[in-house]
Order: structure tokens, then C-alpha cells, then sequence
């Protein structure tokens, strides 16, 4: 029993969108137009892309700092993300946070973080509040192998068990912290068994496939529901550097090329037309749709104000 | 008018507040059945049941995180830390997440939570949980900060944090919890807006300007020099973040004498901003002496009741030190 | 092959000298000769004196805030360690810290602590010293059930694996963190599972055998020196309040009775007698001279002097 | 003389004392292959190999600790924390373990150990890779605090940092990594003694007295006012903890006027120590304005560059402020 249509579309629309968005932020970069970093998840969009995809708005998720696929999966605006990217007063926060702390609280997305772990308390925390208001929704707290080794990590893992809170842990094991390999970071090769020492559940899955994972993640949540945390693994691989300036001299040329054959794009699109759902035609044209909508972005972002220093108190507190 | 301990006015302010507002829920280590360290949540889990009052385990750093995640997604959580020597394990989730979550989302978060931590030595419980901390947390734009110093101020100061859209830290004093004091009927609802120092007495030659335990010993001081003729003005800053400058101004330009106290270690000390926001203002064309700040030895707080007694500012200290500025 | 005579006699005496140290103490607080608090391991001898006795004066122990235990397995003074509880100038901190950082660097000592998993990260670098000059030695952390759940655990757990670390991690579950009961405070009732999370051993003792205690810890050396880190987990039960003032709601008489029997120095005294190695009126001899250490330990510290103000600047800063 | 960057002159401290001394070593995230996130270790991993110079798993709480422990047993660490702004997890066992352990184990312990990690914003990584968290370490006795302006300064500090027998925080200007500088020949070994302030511009009307990113800046401004026949006297802290009080104060009694500049947000921060210190001694009576404060707005740092780089003191701010003095 497979997806429907829309769902396949959907994911596919999204992976590329997801693409498009960094390959275009990171031309933007070159060319001088970005002051800041980004840290891009290009090759890992299957992540975020299926786990945010299988939830509704009132579910929650706690992005990380390499977080476009897990937000444009959750269905937040491009136009406004890449406005921020561009620190515009359009953005979504208001040119303030730039792209570690894109958030939109209207599609359920609280936010991503800067600091490797910080998201997982935080997740702890929203969804004490949708056990205390007795919703049915979840919490996803995405978080990276570097993360696992923080002590947020384990005390977040830790209570939301005692408290059989609604949450599932997800982990993009891409292999690297920065620049340390988990064979560094660790002694253990499947992170998935941490679960185990909170009396969770935990299963690792091959990150670069979309569909499994969106399926998975809905299994996942009705899991979550019924019987409190879960950690879920999705082992993928990162095709950029860290961030902006990384020379990556701890990788080798052939590990990276050995992962980009493992596309999660490509592997999706031959699926699709394979399995007869769509034409290459119809493929392309979702392709061509997708860079439009990247560009609209940008042209949106360009045109869009400042922020003025003038504002610059406001947000420091609520009234 | 009835007289209450500091810790029973925290309990009543906490309690009043969570039977009229369902969103508020506290959490904390041992402040279940066991009713806190310092026994000052006893009877609020009989109250309010385990599903508003929760034990948590011995997790600074996440307890502090799930009270702003719970805050930002429309609870109004009320977090005990221990010893405020543990905020160390939490300034993560305190500095970085809860006090910028709003300014670094464009405004989309509030993160309506209270955070509330007994400060100060005095128990003989030594260098890791007698700490004065306040500094640290004043140095972060995004948080309050309040540290009561009597039963009354303390139930309508924590009422005020607790209805505020904001995370505010409340710095209790472990010493005060049995110190007893007035306030009103449990049918005369207060608050006391933040922001607001209070002047606990007033006097024309000499300016204390202090917060927490000093203010009692700053006021012991100022009487016994009331026998000698010199009149002392004691300012309870009370809301540390954000700060009653006009107060300490207006207070500084009619004595022209200043003395800021507080027990924290001097160096880095609150007292620094205090004495400059004096300093820095018009006020400083009517000084007629140094602003002297005395804080607590720069060192550890020691086991040793007597050398723990000595490292903070005591009534001798503080009188020495009035006398130097007259 | 059991253990030596002056084993059973070593490890005998001590814990009974912990047993009158504390009752002593006690008392010294109801006399209002103790400013301050404490932590009593009654009813938990067996595990700091089981696996500091197994040491050696080189290896190096962590401390808790309830470590008499463990500092009298690894041959602390007792005289100095009652003259620190009363605050004196003879006392191992000079009066300067208490019974909370009661340590002896000459024996191995790097501090009791009074934040609860405070010693772990702390832990880790002792090994890493040991580790880096290739010394055989090994270094013993302890820590509580409690402890077991900050994120200091995790991260130290998880560096000490990853760098295989010489480091015994001894984790002392007597069921409650204070009122909390593991059971609140975990969703898992081994705590020894948590090692799998680091691709550490785990395991889990009866926490009032001694000799067990012991052996396992000869035995656990030798595997960390060779393997790296490994989790000991020591299960057994506080008698008294978790500090001076504790009314116990939290658990019932009967609990507390219950572990009363399980007595570790009871079961040693039996075993030795009915083993035949001692006469009833040798270990009678051995409690009698045990009490009157800690009587001479008391009046040396009572006739020790006060530190002075003078010297309170001593020690902030080394020269 | 030879002109190199000052993230090359923190690489030579560490590259040159470790070369001398087997029990330094050195230990912080992608520090090895990768050269640290600012670069500065580039090289280190392949000259001492992976004994010496050694990645660590995301885990500032341990790596901290790890140093202290390692610092205790015989080691003298080197620990960097990749952003200051990341100290927040790792203040337990700096403030509450290496801090303290020698005075509370009555001075069993001694803790020689550096913790290295960059401060302050300007690239772009907003509120939390960005911020000026020195005060909050400066108000912990046991600790020494250093934050170097040059490359001169940043190699003779650093290496007395690590000759010290004590915890010191150093911390780095983000921004000054790539800024250029005269040191001496490598044969020319020195050190820059702990606890002595440098007077980076003498002058005799004003004083601004700034430490880190901000001394470039304060003697640009001076240069211009030298122009209006205002010569401006800038010291350098250099060390924050201890603080050479008495260049400070000398200061103040020669020009009679003081300004104090820090990047870190003005409320709590170490400006209100430094402008104490002058009040409250005799310096005060040589005073002729208000001794003023010029620290960054109170606002999280915010991403968009223009924002970004108004929240801080800019030399139009300065200049301003000078102005007000005169
Ligand atoms: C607490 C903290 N430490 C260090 C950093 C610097 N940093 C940013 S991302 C990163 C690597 C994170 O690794 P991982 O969790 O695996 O996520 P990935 O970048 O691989 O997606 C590091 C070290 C940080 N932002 N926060
Ligand atoms: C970081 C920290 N949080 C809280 C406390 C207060 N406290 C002291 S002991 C204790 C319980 C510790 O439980 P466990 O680790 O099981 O050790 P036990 O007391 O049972 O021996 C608590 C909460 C502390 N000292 N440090
Ligand atoms: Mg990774
Ligand atoms: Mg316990």
C-alpha cells in the first residue's frame, strides 16, 4: 500500500525546493551578497523533508542549525525564509536571527537553534504542554550525531521518558559533527541504541529514503501518541562542507562522491518514473516550478526593506 | 495585616496564582512531597497533584529548557533551581535560548516563565551552594531579575513575575525564608509592579543603595547611626532588571553620599552597575564623596561559620564604611 | 580462593569506622557542634569502602557529597576528615570546605563534591593524565542515581569511551535522589544499561556484599586498564534522611526496615564469625577500637584551632 | 620585529610552550585537521599529533572538566571553547570546579589550565555566536581573565596564561583574528605579566579606558580628536582579572575625565567595575565630568549586519561620548 500521488509530489516538490534554495544561497554567498554562515543540508533533504511532511500543523518541530529541509518540509515559506537569509525586515525574523533561528510558530515550527543540542530541552517543553493540554500532536526535535554527545541530549532523552512525554527524537547521523567523525566522537556506530538507556524505543533508517521515512514517521507519531518518546536515526551524509569556509581535509574526495550517488533526489525521481506515477516531462516541470519558486524568492527577499535600527528594542521583552 | 514567613509569602503568591490560572505549572527537584529544600513549595503537590507540581530529576540544564519550551508554547511555568549555583548547569537554555527566543524569532515567541532560585550563604553549606549570582543573569537583555527581601515584597514581586510575558529570574535569600513580616489579607490581592525600588527608609545625609539580606542589615546600620545624628537612606533596588535608575539618582542628589552593598563577591559584582548609574549620571554633580561600593570578599564562601560570617559585608563593614563617606 | 584475613579485617574495620563516624556526626548535629549539613551513607558502607579498599594509594577516587565511605576505603584520616566536618584549621580543606570536599590528594582523594555529578567531567581528565604519562593506574568515579541523569554523566560516560579512558564509573543507586525515586526519575530500572549507550560495559552489584564489591573491583581494574572505561552499578539503600533534615515522606517505614536487614556490615560481621576466620570477641574487639578511633578523632578535632580571617585570601589563587 | 596575525601569535604562544613542555596539551572541538573554527590551531594537529592537540566530542561540559581534572593531576591543559557564547555550558565546572578546588580543598589542588575561546560579534552569526560574555567570568574568584587587543599583546598574554599556576579564561577577539601586528622574533622569547594594564596612546585630557576589539577602535577616535587639540590617554585592560587598578586610577587623576567602552551590553557589564574602581577612590576628587560608560546596547546581537554593527560602540558613539566629557 503506497502513498498517494499528492504525497509523492509533495516530497519530491519539497526535496527540490530544498535544493534549489541552497544551491541558490550559496551563489548568493559568493557573490557577496550574504554577511553571516549557513550550513546546508544538501544531500540530506530526505530528512527533514520526510519527517516534517508526515505531520500536521499542530504537531511541533525544533529545527537545527542545518534545518531548510526540516522547515520547508513543515511548510514554511520560502519567500520569507530567504528573506531572512538576506537579513530583510520580510523575513521571518525580522532579519534578526538570519537562517540559525528561522521559526514560524503559524505552521508549528518553533524554531531553529544555533546551539548544537539547544533544541532539545525546548522540545522537552512543548510537549509537556500539548501532554498537559491533553492534544494529540507531537513534538519532533531534530537533532544531529554531534548533538548526541551534548548533555542536553541526555537529559532531554531522559525526562521526556520519565514523563512518557510526546516526542520523537529524530537524529541526522550524517557522519560528522564539523569536522569529527562519529568514529571519533563515540564508540558506538548505531546511535540508535541510546535510546535504550532511557527505556525508549529507538530505530535507525536509511536516511535518503524519503518515502520510508515519511511513512516511518507517521507509524512514528502514532507511536509517540500511545507510549511517550521515541529516537528515531536517519543516517544520511552531508555533500557541502560544515559551513562556509571548510576545506575538509578530514573526508576524502571518494567518501563524497561515494554518498552522492546515494542522492535522495535522484533516487526519489527514478522512482517516480520507474513506477510509472510520473512522466520524466512531468518531472522536469516540477524541477523548472521549483527553480521558479527560488527565484521568486530572491527577487522577493531583494526587494524587500531593511530592517531599521530604530526598532531595534523591540522583541527584547513582551510586553 | 498578617504576619508571614518570606518562604510561606513565595508559597502564597505561587499558590494564588495557580488556582486562578490553569497554565501555570511548576517544576523542580524535590518540590513534591519532600516540598523543596527549604520546604518552601510544602503542601502545593498535596494542592495541586503531580500533574502541576513535578518532581523532576536532577537535570538543571532541561528543566530550565522544558520550562521555556512549555512557556513559548502557552504554559506559564514556574522552575525551581535548587541552589542558585546550579544555574551554571542552566545558562544554556537560560541565557541563549529562553531570554532570546523572542528577539532572534522577530517577535513570533513569548516566553512567559519564572525561574526561582534560593541565593546567598549563611547555611555553612559552603563554596558550591552559597553563591551570589545575580550578576550573571543581569548581564542578559531578554531576562527580569528580582530578589525580594522581605515576606511582603516577596509575594507581590513573585506575583509580578508570574504574570509577566517574560523570563524572569527570582533570586530568593535562603537566609530570609523564616524571617518573618507583614503582608496583606489573603483577600487583598497585590502586586508590586517590577522595575520599581523601594526606598525602606528614608533619610537626607547618607544613600544605601542594596538589595536581598543587606537590606535588613543596611537598615540595622542606619539605625544605630540615627542615635548619632546621621540620618541614612536605605533603597531596596529590588527589581535588579530592569532598574529604578530614577530612584537611585533622585536618592543620590539629595545625599550626595553613596554607598551601594551587596553580598556577592565585589569584583564583577551588581554593585558596579549600580555605583555607575549613579556616577553617570547628573546626579554626579552632587556628590560630595566617593561612591564606595562594599561587596563580599573575593573569594569562595568558606565552611567555617566564622570566616563564612566575615567574607560578606556584616554591620561593622557596613558601618565603616558610612563612616568613611561622612 | 577468597580473600586474604587482613582483607576481611581491612574492609570490616573500615566500614565500621564509617558507621561510628557518621553516628557520631549525627550526634555532633543534634549537639549543635555542626554548622552546616551532611550526608550520611549508613546503610551504604559496603560500597565505597568495597571498591576504594581495592585500590591502590596511586589510583584516584571522585567523591560525593555522601563519600565518608569512600574516602575511608581509600585510607583517608579520620581525624582530619572530623576535623574538616567541624570546621577546623586541621581539617583536610582547613576548615575551608567541609564535609562536602572532604579531600586527600596524598591518597589518591581529588575531592568529594557538592554538585551532584560534579566529579565526572573532573573524572575523565584524572584518567586523561593517567592515560597520557602511561601510567597503569586507573581512576574511580563516583556518583549517585541521581547523577545518573545529568548531562555530565553522558558526556563524560560518552569521552571517557571514546578516548577508552582508564576510568571505573561507580554509580551508587540507593534508589532515591534526594525524595525522588528512581522510578520517577528513569524509565529504567538497571541503571548499568546506560553503558551500552557509550559501547561501554555495564554491570550491576548487590550493593551491601563488601567482599563481591571487592573482588569486582580487582577484577574491573584490570579490564579498564586494558578496555578502557566500564560502569559499575551498586545497588543499595540510605538509611537515614537524605541530609539533616528530611522527614522521609517520600517512602515508607517499612522500605527503610526492610533494607535494615540487608545490613552490609551485619552480613560481614556474620560471615566472618560463622566462617570461622574471627571469634565473636575479636570483631567485638574491632568494634570497640573502631569506636574509639572516632572518639579520638573527635577530640582531636575539637582541640584543633579555628582557621583565622587572616588566611581567608590563602589558596583562591596559586602562586 | 615581524608583523603576523593575531590568530598566528596565539598559535605561536601554544605551538612554542608546547614544543618546551610535554605536560601541555591541548584539547577543543575541530581543533585538529580542521585548525579550529577560526583557523587558529592550523598546523598544531600535525606537529604534535593526536596525543597532544586533540578533538573532542560536542560536549563543552566534559571538555571543560576534562582540563580541570587533567590541570589537577599534573597536566596543564589548554582548552578551547569554539564560541564564548558556549561557556554557558561549561560554567559548572569552570566556576563551580576549577575555580574553586584549590581554595576548597584548603590548597591541596592547583589548576593550571587555560580556557581559550573567542568573544564578541561582527560575522554575521547572531545572537548566539556572538556575544561578550567576559563579566560573568571576571565575577568568579579563582578565575583569571584576560582579553588581548594585538598580536603582541595576545602572545605574551598567552603564554602567561599558560606559565600561570591558575584557571585563566582567555578570551579572543573574533573580529582581531585577522588584524596584523609586530612581535618579536621567534628567537625573542617574552611574556606579558598577568595583571598590568598597557597605555596603548598617552594623552592628558581624557580617558578611555577599553580593553579587546574596542582599543583599535578608541585610539582611532583618539587620532581624530588629537586633530581638535584633544589628546585622548587609551588604556588597554588587557587583563581583566586582576585588574591593574592603579594605572587606572592614575589616569583618571591626570586628565580628570573617563570614559569607559566595551563591546559587551552596557547593563551588568565589566565597565560598571571599571568606572567603580575610579569613583570610589581617590581619583574621585581629581574627576571632572561623570565617569562615563559606553558598553553595547542591551539587545541581543542581531543578525543583519547593519543592526549587527550599530548595537556596538562605533566610533561615531565614541566620539560622542568623548564629546559629552569635554
Ligand atoms: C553548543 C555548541 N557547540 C559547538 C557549536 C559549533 N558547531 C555548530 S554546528 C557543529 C557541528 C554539529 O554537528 P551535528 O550535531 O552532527 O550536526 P551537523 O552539523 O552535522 O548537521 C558545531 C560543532 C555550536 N553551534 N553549539
Ligand atoms: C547539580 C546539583 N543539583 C542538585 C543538588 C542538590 N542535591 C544534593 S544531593 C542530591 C541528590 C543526589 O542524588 P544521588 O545522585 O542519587 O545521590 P545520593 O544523595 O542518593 O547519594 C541533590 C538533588 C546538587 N547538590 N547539585
Ligand atoms: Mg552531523
Ligand atoms: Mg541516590
Amino acid at each position: 500500500m503506497g502513498l498517494p500521488k499528492e504525497t509523492h509530489e509533495e516530497l519530491y516538490t519539497k526535496m527540490v525546493q530544498c535544493r534549489e534554495f541552497e544551491e541558490k544561497a550559496a551563489k548568493l554567498f559568493i557573490q557577496g551578497k550574504v554577511h553571516g554562515t549557513a550550513h546546508f543540508c544538501i544531500g540530506e533533504e530526505a530528512t527533514g523533508i520526510g519527517v516534517s511532511s508526515a505531520l500536521e500543523v499542530e504537531d511541533y518541530i525544533l529545527q537545527t542549525h542545518r534545518g531548510h529541509n526540516q522547515g520547508i518540509g513543515k511548510n514554511m515559506d520560502i519567500n520569507r525564509m530567504m528573506a531572512e537569509f538576506l537579513g530583510k525586515e520580510t523575513g521571518y525574523c525580522k532579519g534578526k536571527g538570519g537562517c540559525m533561528h528561522i521559526a514560524d510558530f503559524s505552521v508549528g515550527s518553533l524554531g531553529a537553534n544555533g546551539v548544537v543540542g539547544g533544541g532539545l530541552p525546548i522540545a522537552t517543553g512543548a510537549a509537556f504542554s500539548q501532554k498537559y493540554k491533553k492534544s494529540d500532536n507531537i513534538t519532533v526535535c531534530y537533532f544531529g550525531d554531534g548533538a548526541s554527545n551534548e548533555g542536553a541530549f541526555h537529559e532531554s532523552l531522559n525526562l521526556a521518558a520519565a514523563w512518557k512525554l510526546p516526542v520523537l527524537f529524530v537524529c541526522t547521523n550524517n557522519l560528522y559533527g564539523m569536522s569529527t567523525s562519529v568514529k571519533k566522537s563515540m564508540a558506538i556506530s548505531d546511535i540508535s541504541v541510546r535510546a535504550s538507556g532511557y527505556g525508549m524505543k529507538g530505530i535507525a533508517l536509511d536516511g535518503n529514503d524519503v518515502v520510508n521515512i515519511y511513512e516511518e514517521t507517521k507509524k512514528a507519531k502514532k507511536y509517540v501518541q500511545k507510549n511517550g518518546p521515541m529516537l528515531m536515526v536517519l543516517n544520511t551524509y552531508r555533500w557541502m562542507g560544515h559551513s562556509k569556509s571548510d576545506a575538509q581535509l578530514y573526508r576524502s574526495k571518494e567518501e563524497v562522491n561515494e554518498w552522492k550517488e546515494k542522492c535522495p533526489i535522484k533516487r526519489h525521481r527514478e522512482f517516480l518514473i520507474e513506477s510509472g506515477m510520473f512522466t520524466a516531462e512531468q518531472i522536469k516541470a516540477i524541477d523548472k516550478s521549483a527553480k521558479q519558486d527560488i527565484e521568486n524568492a530572491v527577487a522577493y527577499a531583494e526587494a524587500s526593506p531593511e530592517p531599521k535600527i530604530e526598532d531595534i528594542f523591540d522583541d527584547v521583552y513582551a510586553d | 495585616m498578617r504576619t508571614i514567613t518570606y518562604a510561606q509569602a513565595i508559597n502564597e503568591a505561587m499558590s494564588e496564582e495557580m488556582r486562578k490560572d490553569e497554565n501555570i505549572v511548576f517544576m523542580g527537584e524535590d518540590i513534591g512531597v519532600y516540598g523543596g529544600a527549604f520546604g518552601v513549595s510544602r503542601g502545593m503537590f498535596e494542592e495541586f497533584g503531580d500533574d502541576r507540581v513535578k518532581d523532576t530529576p536532577i537535570s538543571e540544564l532541561v528543566i530550565t529548557g522544558c520550562a521555556a519550551g512549555a512557556a513559548m508554547t502557552g504554559l506559564r511555568p514556574i522552575v525551581e533551581i535548587m541552589f542558585s549555583d546550579f544555574i551554571t548547569l542552566a545558562m544554556e537554555q537560560l541565557a541563549n535560548q529562553a531570554a532570546k527566543n523572542r528577539f532572534q524569532f522577530g517577535g513570533q515567541a513569548a516566553v512567559p516563565m519564572v525561574l526561582r532560585t534560593p541565593g546567598g550563604s549563611g547555611t555553612g553549606a559552603a563554596e558550591q551552594h552559597s553563591q551570589s549570582l545575580e550578576a550573571w543573569v543581569c548581564h542578559v537583555p531578554g531576562l527580569k531579575v528580582v530578589i525580594p527581601s522581605t515576606p511582603y515584597d516577596a509575594k507581590g514581586l513573585l506575583k509580578a513575575s508570574m504574570l509577566d510575558n517574560n523570563p524572569v529570574v527570582f533570586i530568593e535569600q535562603k537566609l530570609l525564608y523564616r524571617s518573618k513580616g507583614e503582608v496583606p489579607e489573603v483577600e487583598d490581592d497585590y502586586i508590586i509592579p517590577l522595575g520599581k525600588a523601594d526606598i525602606k527608609r528614608e533619610g537626607k545625609d547618607v544613600t544605601i543603595v542594596t538589595y536581598g539580606r543587606m537590606v535588613q542589615r543596611s537598615l540595622e546600620v542606619a539605625e544605630k547611626f540615627a542615635s548619632e545624628g546621621v540620618d541614612i537612606e536605605v533603597i531596596d533596588v529590588r527589581t535588579l532588571v530592569p532598574l529604578d535608575k530614577e530612584c537611585l539618582i533622585e536618592s543620590a542628589k539629595k545625599t550626595g553620599k553613596v554607598l551601594v552593598v551587596h553580598e556577592a563577591c565585589q569584583t564583577g559584582g551588581y554593585g558596579g552597575e549600580l555605583a555607575s548609574t549613579i556616577v553617570d549620571s547628573d546626579a554626579f554633580f552632587y556628590l560630595d564623596a566617593p561612591v564606595k561600593r562594599l561587596g563580599g570578599l573575593d573569594v569562595p564562601i568558606p565552611y567555617n561559620p566564622n570566616l563564612e560570617a566575615l567574607v560578606v559585608p556584616t554591620e561593622e563593614k557596613i558601618t565603616a564604611a558610612v563612616r568613611e563617606l561622612l
